[in-house]
């Protein structure tokens, strides 16, 4: 097998450079890629546009980004839990595109299909239709959406091997796997890594051609956004 | 007496048949599935990636992987799935699922509804909205009648950004239910002791009221 | 749950009627929903337009429905392996329509998704390509496809649960996912059908809301249509 | 002496590269596998829905389940991973593979194909060999240069209904390995004992022959 694994999340990001576009996988906090995030922070990356669904909040996640100003351009579909975010956009700091969240993640299926544009419903008479192509099929109106163009794609994973096999565990798969490939480096964290043929290849949901590179994780902290229960 | 929103979500929850696949947004549709009765099978979508989304856990078992679209951890009934985003919305925009029930800040009565920005004042994002909006056949709206300023929410015409265009179907407000019919509002049961004239009163749209009006049975 | 299962193939056939459109799961013989087709041909259900990768053989798989002829029309990426097949369309008694392999799959996967429309790269500039909208993307030409419609989809799973999930095993994948959900109703028969909880939600391909019956399949022959082997 | 299939196999086999996850066609491309230097690695795809192929399996293991796109029983590596065929051609029209090998019925000096149909003769259709042709950026034909009749496959123009346009980089067939270079066959490498002659002649397209033409070396 193609081996994929770098020693650490430094070496995962070798040739990020300013300017460039990221896709950073993860719904809220759940199953965002909390190592390249560090990374990115402390490499001081500057300038960058990021497609994400979420902006994270204010100390954790891409809020951390936020709060030291790398970043040029957020495009995502929901970015209500960041208090930085709101300020930065407000004051015209921060460049914010707002899609649809099933568009946000077909455009990037797209980009990892070598699809290079689609039609959906979503967003038709709306101010995200605006100048794009709108054409009826079935008596219903569409608009054309593109595949997204990205330098790198950040997505974390539950269990990687060397060949760069991915599993996702839970609700924090969301985005990962439509991120993996859809740009032209792909580096994935994950929080297990094992030797190729490990996982059972019924189970892999990310084959590694999608993925460039492949580390184990560290010190995942996995913080809970909104912390809900019942008693016992 | 206009209903609580406990009592907006009891009186959708009718409106969930057995078999239906259900999309809750955040606010009062999150409490539809505590009165959805118990003799039916339904199971609750969640945009983020669950099929067969259960109550909160227990104190102690939460776990990080597994939230909802509003990121309250949850739990997954026996018979649930996980998926990516792009499944999750082949379910949404193929019209896999038969129910929608969202929040909104205005409501027309040709159906457009707006609930995801404020120009300069807030923009949070659509998240998932427009694209249940634009694809689900049934969709019902849990709101308040009025604003807090009083104003109506049922409006001739939205003055907020569109979320989506002719699809809201029915209505449940602290007031009463309405349907979308011909480009009208249409007055189908009042809140208990809520006077046909209130509800005129509190909508701004055209609201259609043939005969008498009965009062919402729970 | 929401609960799927119905008894036999009979009662999961019901209401396929003459002239209709069906979509069948496999690739050469691997992972073809036999259960299904020795169903139809029993009804005698009469000039269907089947959606499959291939048509079988002679006396196996959609071979069956072509030896009686109860098929109108074959959309399809390859048919190479069919003698009965071939004095057919070169009779004129079948209509063939050929399709490039990833588009087929597309075509389902759009169908399944609410996507009504995409653009590929494949069969620019080919007789695929005639009649269809071309565009240029990124500097290369594309034509536009449109989702398939259809009435019923036969896909059969390895394992499923009462609540229609299902998970296959293999290559016997294939078009089986894709075509779930992508038409009006979905039959899903499993070579073992287990309750609802069983299955780990983490390993199901496909959630039970894309299938409409599921019902365990009796006598698999699952033959092999090329034994290539080396020796120990 | 002109190339056995085996030798076409043989030379192409050079053409891998470590890391490189490579698509097989029937027929001559199906060997190339024997003849990859085992002090690479390289992952087969089989856009049945499989990465990591293995050989043929030993006698009596071969599984109904697992088989390649020729429909031959095979076997799975370790790290091997098995998908559906969307993803499967999400691999190969969005260019993750890196290298396609396939044969021809006929190839054009601009890099035109045909390799699916032979009108009112032979209609098996294309499978997944318009997606190849149409998305791979490395696409290397095998195939032998002239057909049963004597005739060239190697032409200005193709005379069969197309499976792809400009998009064949590398042919390799039983007299020579030529390149597509600025609309013309440019030849590389001859077989063994094969004269610059030979091959103009069993060539009906333009041929570039530029300085002394080496003989291949396996």
């Amino acid at each position: 097998m193609i081996n994929k694994t770098v020693a650490n999340v430094s070496e995962a990001c070798e040739g990020i450079a300013d300017g460039m576009t990221f896709m950073l996988g993860g719904f809220g906090l759940s199953g965002i890629p909390e190592n390249a995030i560090a990374e990115l922070v402390k490499r001081g990356v500057k300038n960058v546009t990021c497609i994400s669904n979420n902006a994270g909040v204010d100390d954790f996640g891409l809020g951390l980004l936020l709060q030291k100003r790398q970043i040029k351009k957020m495009i995502s579909s929901y970015v209500g839990e960041n208090a930085e975010f709101e300020r930065q956009m407000l004051s015209g700091e921060l460049e914010v595109e707002l899609i649809p969240q099933g568009t946000l993640a077909q455009r990037c299926q797209a980009a990892q299909s070598g699809i290079p544009g689609f039609y959906t419903p979503a967003g038709y008479g709306t101010e995200v239709a605006e100048g794009k192509e709108a054409r009826e099929f079935n008596g219903k109106m569409h608009i054309l959406e593109h595949a997204f163009k990205a330098d790198f794609a950040f997505v974390k994973a539950w269990k990687g091997d060397t060949a760069g096999n991915l599993i996702f565990k839970g609700t924090a798969r969301n985005f990962n796997p439509n991120m993996c490939g859809a740009a032209t480096i792909t580096v994935a964290e994950v929080e297990e890594l094992v030797p190729a043929g490990t996982l059972d290849p019924n189970h892999i949901h990310i084959p590694g051609i999608f993925v460039q590179r492949i580390f184990q994780g560290e010190r995942y902290e996995k913080r809970i956004e909104q912390r809900t229960v019942r008693k016992k | 007496m206009s209903l609580s929103k406990e009592q907006i979500a009891q009186r959708i929850a009718k409106e969930v048949k057995d078999g239906y696949y259900v999309n809750l947004g955040i606010g009062i549709p999150t409490l539809v599935a505590n009165f959805v009765r118990n003799d039916i099978e339904v199971e609750f979508q969640s945009e983020n990636g669950i099929l067969g989304m259960g109550p909160f856990p227990f104190e102690g078992e939460e776990d990080p992987d597994l939230i909802n679209a509003g990121k309250q951890t949850i739990t997954a009934l026996p018979g649930a799935s996980f998926f990516d985003s792009a499944m999750s919305f082949s379910m949404i925009r193929g019209q896999h699922v038969d129910l929608t029930i969202l929040g909104a800040m205005e409501v027309a009565q040709n159906g457009d509804i707006a609930n995801w920005k404020i120009p300069g004042k807030m923009v949070k994002g659509m998240g998932g909205a427009m694209d249940l909006v634009a694809s689900a056949e049934n969709i019902i709206v849990a709101m308040m009648h009025t604003n807090r300023a009083g104003d109506s929410k049922l409006l001739k015409a939205c003055s907020l950004p569109l979320t989506g265009v002719n699809c809201v179907k029915k209505i449940v407000t602290d007031l009463c239910v309405l349907e979308i019919v011909d480009n009208q509002f249409k007055l189908l049961e009042r809140a208990p002791g809520v006077t046909v004239e209130q509800i005129k009163e509190a909508t701004e749209g055209d609201l259609i009221v043939e005969g008498t009006i009965p009062e919402i049975v729970f």
